[in-house]
């Protein structure tokens, strides 16, 4: 795409002056975007900005208060997701809204199965969602699989395929990356160019702006809820003006200097851990003021490791030792006790009350803590999590709302700020900056090396390479269930974690990136 | 009256004209005297018997141009009553006519309101402190069981069976009257030296009828009689009867319903005789009410008060005798 | 569906903090019974006109809420966590048939007392245990106890319904404190206990957490099992205090008794408010829900309705009543909201 | 970064092994009925040693389930889809009921059975829409429905037993097709076609979406509301089939009847693995779960059980019967991994 302003022929959507309130919240107030057929328009903005909003403006979920949609030159006001998907627009949500006991191919066709007098075509349905997946790479996913059965970044893909079902003439994407891996995201990538190539839109919306810059034509930007620059170079526009649009100031995307002062005593000390099937012979210790990263690929047990060290899986081999004593395997409870917390990796179903404010599921695990003679104090509990919304620059800052109104970034935020309350000895964060934006990504990279300064263990997965290695002090690569490598993050760079965590599957992988 | 018209009476709610007493101008008593307002009220009838029971009470009372008669609903269950009572004692009638859902659950409502100077009339379910009420007029519910039991026990000593398999379909068990009918039943087996093989309990509903009537024949595959306590489960369980194609065996039905009455006189299924437990003593027990309320006594008794308790009888109905007996049918 | 949070998603109650919603929602409950007296008064004007007779009925209607509602109290908690509790009918017919056998009454009113809560509080026990260790469904575990302990009250009382000859406990029925009758008190202080014990206690905020997310409570370190136990526990204390309630009211007990009771309480919590798949609901709610079908029974016997026909003008009530708090809260919110009573329109995202 | 890097079939596997977990639970359930068979044989190894009345006793099992069965189909639609139906006895009474007015019965057996079935499906869709469209919760607007249905039943047979005469209606339960009851062929017929409905057309596969996440279901352009009134429509048409059903086993039909079948179909569809909280269940599970308390009841009568006993025990089976289904699946998947044959199950609770 040529970054001067084409012929308007090519614009197939067009929106100006869109404005949509929620009690309370002007989510958007008079948007303007202007998307051309085979381009790729990322969306930008903090948590909160109004992407998905936007997002679900254009997909008919919900209707503007005011403002003009223009789609293939017509103004349309969407009746609901049908009437969007039938004029051409396919969209895949930040949240997964998958369906846990279809199956893959069920969930893909959900509402235009093929079929025949009401009869699912069962057989077409699952050639046709093989074809999909094949296209996406992963024709290794059975299409007769239960949904459920798959991981986050399986049910990312699914979505992804069930966006592709629709023939589409712009597809939506909002935040496709969040959950998945650095490989995978190179896998998007490629089909997201096989779709511009055929001349399809795409928005695509991500806090990653190293992803922007590859596969972005242009940007727009979004700052509460208004349009703050359109159609940037996505390739040429300087980080710096890109940040200093979405948040008023210029924060860099670095990572806090690394301390030298040398770890405290060992807190956690992991042997011979193992769950069948999942992963096998994991040793690994933390130590007072360390930060450990964990780097692998999807699938490659790293949830799972975190899980059982936590006790919210039952160990099956091996012993968790947590400040000299042993925990007992499978008992949550107990590694709280102990002083251990954890920020899981599924923010709806594993952390969040969704219904209840903000500042109640803050203090989830430190409610009692606040508690006299078994009676709570909302006051005390409401400064505490204040105090955390601050530092960790919350939006809305209304702590009393309820968690649901939140933006998926923001409640993401809620899930991490839960144990910079109280006395946690330490913290294990799986996939910590998982749709995050940039600002507020880097206060809590501070925030998790102050607390590490302070004195607490941090063990942490995440499927952005960088930030393992920029945010660690040693790195484990996990492959397969096992640990193939442990080092001091310095000794590391991008491209040997990248070797050693797809060793194995790199030979495979390039005979497919020749045929494709 | 064929089988045709059988059925239709038991789809009509209105009562029998015989279950309730025209004036009868020979008897003084019927003559219009001081008036009376008696309140009434009987459980939520789900069922055939309780239904008419209310039916007759409220035609009585219209038979007697001198009574007022105010009936509340007691709804499902004991404190639904007791919560209707309330209002009514608060309309201060004469007198109350009570058919409780459970007796002692409703004693102290029974005391309370004669503490109140409001005699109440207990229709067939006792209370247990005798200072509760004024008058208690009830069917016999052992009496029954006797009357099936010796009917049952006579007709198979008359065949000669030894040790007879007899089947019992008991109506809801959590009901005292149902504890008392197997009691009776039981009680009379026992003098011919018999006994119930299989007792299996309904709920006084077809459905429940049928359901437990196909089990307990499923689980005696030869039997020599069954008494059914209620006619109105009858209908389901003669239906699995019939659909099993078992006759080997006769049974004995209760309460006395009109299409029981009408198949034991037609004679063509295995039912051969019911033990009534009439509820036309609803009828009687507002002619009553209204003495009370006037003052008077039964006028073929010496007393010049109506006495304190009046059981009926269970009779027993037969093929012989069902003619007299089909205007009593309910 | 469910809890019809999915299909509002877009809606305006998204946003709306939960106290707000559940303040009109019990206003809508008040304005039910408002109009219910309304209806009497136009039925009956000679009984509505009495102040005393009035009076009276309120008392009335709320001594017929009384067992029912300290019921309701502990299913609250219950379906607040998550679960539901299908057996409470049968623990207070078992619990009160139980406390009134010969040989429990031989130990006098302390003895019945504590034998009906002794026997309520182990059901709910073991209902606890089915469900927190042997990992039952709550529906089926309970609908399991509900037969059970029917079946266990009739052996216990030989299905004989057994009077009560305690004259301290046949008395508490009577008894009035201030004109205002003990078992009504007992409902109230029950409540109230019970409104503290879920808003200003760790426990109420635990129960809220286990029904909202199971797996974000286990995984926030609450002991998940062990706090589900204690919910049946709870709700089986209250079984034990309405049995003693129902003995008192009736001075006997049997195994049929409080038939039902399930129904009414579930329901009641959830016209109150209480989201029927947990995480949400409030005591004052179930309790304003639990009045209502009070008062529409006392109403029923005022206007001598015939049985059938009350039946179906209550399915009709209940329906009505529903709508009615639905209407009330969207429409005021939106009438607070245009006159500017609610909270302003921000041009940008709230900063409080 | 590097361009298509993917994951492949040497690679870790994506899924778990979940989709035995019904099978197992089926499984369970024949080894609960193979266990009460055995405990009827050694009670009564007279009766159970003879062919022929083995074989006429399962046919009773059947027919007794059927009615019930039809209902519980029904009722796992309802439940799949994020509902709950606990009008359907009153359903029941009020369709049959209706169809066995003298008037209704003066239009001959195709009069009747449209009438049952209309009713039942009029009833449903106001279930449905109350529940839709006036977004009451199903619980609420069932229960109301349950009260009222039963009123108006209750209204049209003036409280008494109606009989039928409808010599065709009352030999519906008498026929037999090759020696099966014809009820129990209508059964396997409605299961049958709930099968493929549920498993091989867009309605049941958007059944278990809106059931499952209504949001989702609502993104892919689902119309929630219309399909949800169907469900129930759905259940309603169930509820007038056994209407005519029971009315033929009874030769008769009252507004009393079909008492708490609601309870029973709920607790068939959970035994037999549907979710309650929606969006999971199986037509050939609930099926198992009725028949199992159907076997019950008639061992408990083989048995000559007393009424509180045989509650007792009741209990107690259902107990067991559902931690059998557990104990297998687990043990079973437990003896499979140790062989590595299978996969783990997560450590995150079991949810029955
Ligand atoms: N249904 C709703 N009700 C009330 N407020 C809402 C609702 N949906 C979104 N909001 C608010 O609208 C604003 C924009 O939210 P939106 O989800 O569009 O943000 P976003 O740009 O997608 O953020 P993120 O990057 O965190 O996903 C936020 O302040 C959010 O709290
Ligand atoms: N060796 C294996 N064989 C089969 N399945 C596996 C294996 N290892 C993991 N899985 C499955 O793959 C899924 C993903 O595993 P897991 O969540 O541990 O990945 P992860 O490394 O944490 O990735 P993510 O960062 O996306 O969470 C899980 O459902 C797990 O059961
Ligand atoms: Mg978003
Ligand atoms: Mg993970």
């Amino acid at each position: 795409m040529s970054e001067q302003v084409a012929e308007t022929s090519d614009v197939v959507l067009r929106l100006s002056g869109v404005v949509k309130t929620f009690p309370g919240v002007r989510a958007l107030d008079g948007v303007e975007l202007e998307v051309r057929a085979g381009e790729v328009h990322c969306l930008l903005g903090q948590n909160g900005a109004g992407k998905s909003t936007l997002i679900k403006v254009l997909a008919g979920v919900h209707r503007p208060d005011a403002g003009r949609v223009e789609w293939l030159g017509e103004e349309v006001s969407f009746s609901g997701p049908q009437a969007a998907m039938k004029a051409g627009i396919a969209t895949i949500y930040q949240e997964l809204d998958l369906v846990d006991y279809l199956t893959v191919a069920e969930n893909i066709y959900l509402g235009h199965e093929p079929r025949s007098f009401g009869f699912v075509h069962k057989g077409q349905a699952a050639r046709q969602t093989g074809e999909l997946l094949g296209r996406l790479g992963h024709g290794e996913i059975p299409p007769q699989r239960l949904v459920k059965s798959l991981p986050a970044a399986g049910k990312q893909i699914v979505s992804m395929a069930r966006a592709l079902s629709h023939s589409a003439k712009l597809i939506i994407m909002d935040e496709p990356s969040a959950v998945l891996a650095h490989d995978e995201v190179g896998n998007l990538f490629r089909i997201i160019r096989e779709l511009t190539a055929q001349g399809i839109a795409v928005v695509y919306i991500s806090h990653r702006l190293e992803e922007i810059r590859e596969i972005g034509d242009r940007v727009t930007v979004l700052k509460d809820g208004r349009t703050s620059a359109v159609n940037l170079p996505a390739r040429s526009t300087p980080t710096r003006d890109l940040v200093s649009r979405m948040t008023g100031r210029s924060i860099e995307y670095v990572f806090p200097e690394r301390p030298n002062t040398a770890p405290g005593e060992r807190l956690l000390e992991v042997r011979g851990l193992g769950r069948s099937g999942e992963f096998t012979h994991v040793d690994l210790d933390v130590h007072a003021g360390e930060i450990v990263g964990i780097a692998g690929l999807v699938g490659s047990g790293r949830s799972e490791v975190l899980e059982t060290i936590f006790g919210a899986r039952q160990a099956e081999a091996g012993t968790v030792v947590m400040n000299g004593k042993a925990l007992p395997p499978g008992n949550v409870a107990a590694a709280v006790r102990a002083g251990i917390g954890m920020a899981p990796e599924e923010r709806k179903s594993q952390a969040l009350l969704l219904g209840e404010p903000i500042y109640r599921n803050m203090t989830l695990t430190t409610f009692p803590g606040y508690a006299t003679a078994g009676f709570t104090d909302a006051g005390k509990e409401q400064a505490e999590a204040m105090r955390v919304a601050d530092q960790l620059e919350l939006r809305p800052r209304d702590v009393r709302r309820a968690v649901r109104t939140l933006s998926g970034g923001n409640q993401q935020k809620v899930v991490v700020g839960r144990w910079l309350l109280g006395d946690t000895r330490l913290l294990i964060l799986d996939e910590p900056t998982r749709g995050v934006d940039v600002g507020a990504r880097a206060e809590l990279y501070q925030v998790i090396r102050d607390l590490a300064a302070s004195g607490v263990g941090v063990l942490l997965v995440s499927s952005e390479v960088p930030e393992v290695l920029g945010l660690s002090d040693r790195v484990l690569v996990m492959r397969e269930g096992r640990v193939v490598r442990s080092a001091p993050a310095t000794e590391l760079n991008e491209e040997d974690v990248l070797d050693l965590v797809m060793a194995g599957s790199l030979t495979a992988a390039t005979t497919e990136e020749v045929a494709a | 009256a064929g089988a045709l018209l059988t059925a239709c009476t038991s789809n009509e709610a209105e009562p029998n004209a015989a279950q309730t007493k025209g004036a009868d101008t020979s008897n003084p008593n019927a003559a219009a005297g001081k008036a009376v307002t008696i309140g009434f009220s009987a459980p939520a009838a789900d069922h055939g018997w309780i239904a008419a029971i209310t039916n007759n009470a409220k035609a009585q009372a219209g038979a007697y141009s001198d009574v007022t008669f105010k009936q509340v609903e007691a709804g499902k269950d004991a404190a639904a009553q007791r919560a209707a009572l309330e209002t009514l004692i608060a309309e201060k009638p004469d007198v109350i006519v009570l058919l409780p859902h459970d007796g002692k659950e409703l004693n102290a409502f029974g005391l309370k309101a004669m503490e109140a100077g409001i005699p109440v009339v207990n229709l067939d379910r006792a209370f247990p402190d005798a200072l509760a009420y004024r008058l208690q007029i009830k069917g016999d519910n052992y009496g029954m069981g006797v009357a099936a039991g010796h009917y049952i026990g006579k007709a198979l000593k008359a065949k000669g069976v030894a040790a007879p398999v007899i089947g019992e379909i008991a109506g809801m068990d959590e009901l005292e009257l149902t504890q008392e009918r197997s009691a009776g039943f039981k009680a009379a087996l026992a003098t011919y030296g018999f006994s119930v093989t299989n007792r299996r309990a309904a709920r006084f509903t077809a459905d429940s009828g049928q359901k437990e009537g196909q089990n307990l024949l499923q689980a005696l595959p030869k039997i020599d009689a069954i008494w059914n306590h209620d006619d109105d489960q009858g209908i389901g369980v003669l239906a699995a009867i019939s659909a099993a194609n078992r006759s080997e065996f006769f049974m004995v039905g209760g309460a006395g319903s009109k299409k029981a009455i009408e198949d034991i006189a037609a004679d063509n299924t295995v039912l051969k005789a019911t033990v009534t437990y009439s509820p036309s003593m609803a009828s009687s027990a507002i002619s009553l009410a209204r003495l009370i309320g006037q003052g008077k006594g039964m006028s073929d008794l010496v007393e010049l008060q109506v006495p304190k308790e009046i059981i009926l009888a269970s009779e027993t109905i037969t093929k012989e005798n069902a003619s007299t007996y089909l205007k009593l049918g309910f | 569906m469910k809890d019809g949070v999915a299909l509002n998603a877009a809606g305006p109650r998204w946003w709306k903090n939960e106290s707000a919603e559940g303040l009109w929602r019990n206003l809508g409950l008040v304005g039910v019974l408002l109009a219910l007296f309304a209806i009497g008064a136009v039925i009956r004007p000679d009984l509505y006109g009495n102040i005393d007779w009035v009076t009276n009925n309120m008392m009335v209607i709320l001594t017929q809420a009384a067992a029912i509602g300290v019921v309701t109290v502990g299913m609250t908690f219950v379906i607040i966590g998550g679960g539901i509790d299908l057996s409470v009918g049968a623990l207070i017919a078992l619990s009160g048939v139980w406390a009134t056998t010969v040989a429990t009454q031989s130990f006098g009113p302390a003895g019945m007392i504590f034998t009906a809560i002794a026997v309520g509080v182990g059901a709910g026990l073991v209902n606890g245990l089915l469900i927190a260790y042997g990992r039952l469904v709550p529906f089926i575990a309970t609908l399991a106890m509900l037969v059970a302990a029917r079946g266990l009250a009739a052996a216990i009382s030989g299905k004989q319904t057994q009077v009560s000859n305690d004259q301290f406990i046949n008395s508490l029925a009577k008894e009035r404190v201030l004109g205002v009758p003990l078992l009504v008190i007992i409902l109230l202080v029950v409540a109230g206990l019970g409104w503290v014990l879920l808003n200003r206690t760790t426990f109420g905020r635990r129960t809220i957490a286990i029904g909202g997310n199971a797996e974000a409570a286990r995984l926030a370190g609450i002991n998940v099992r062990g706090h589900t136990m204690l919910l049946y526990a709870l709700s089986g204390l209250c079984c034990g205090i309405a049995a003693i309630m129902l003995t008192s009211l009736a001075t006997s007990s049997q195994a049929a008794a409080a038939e039902l009771y399930e129904l009414d309480a579930i329901a009641a919590a959830i016209i109150g408010g209480t989201l029927l798949s947990g995480g949400r609901g409030t005591i004052v709610g179930s309790l304003f829900g639990v009045i209502v079908f009070s008062a529409i029974t006392n109403l029923f016997a005022i206007a001598n309705l015939p049985t059938e026909v009350q039946n179906m003008v209550k399915g009709a009530i209940i329906v009505v009543a529903v709508l009615i708090q639905q209407v009330r809260f969207s429409s005021v919110t939106q009438f607070a909201r245009r006159h500017g009573l609610s909270r302003p329109k921000a041009g940008t995202p709230q900063q409080t």
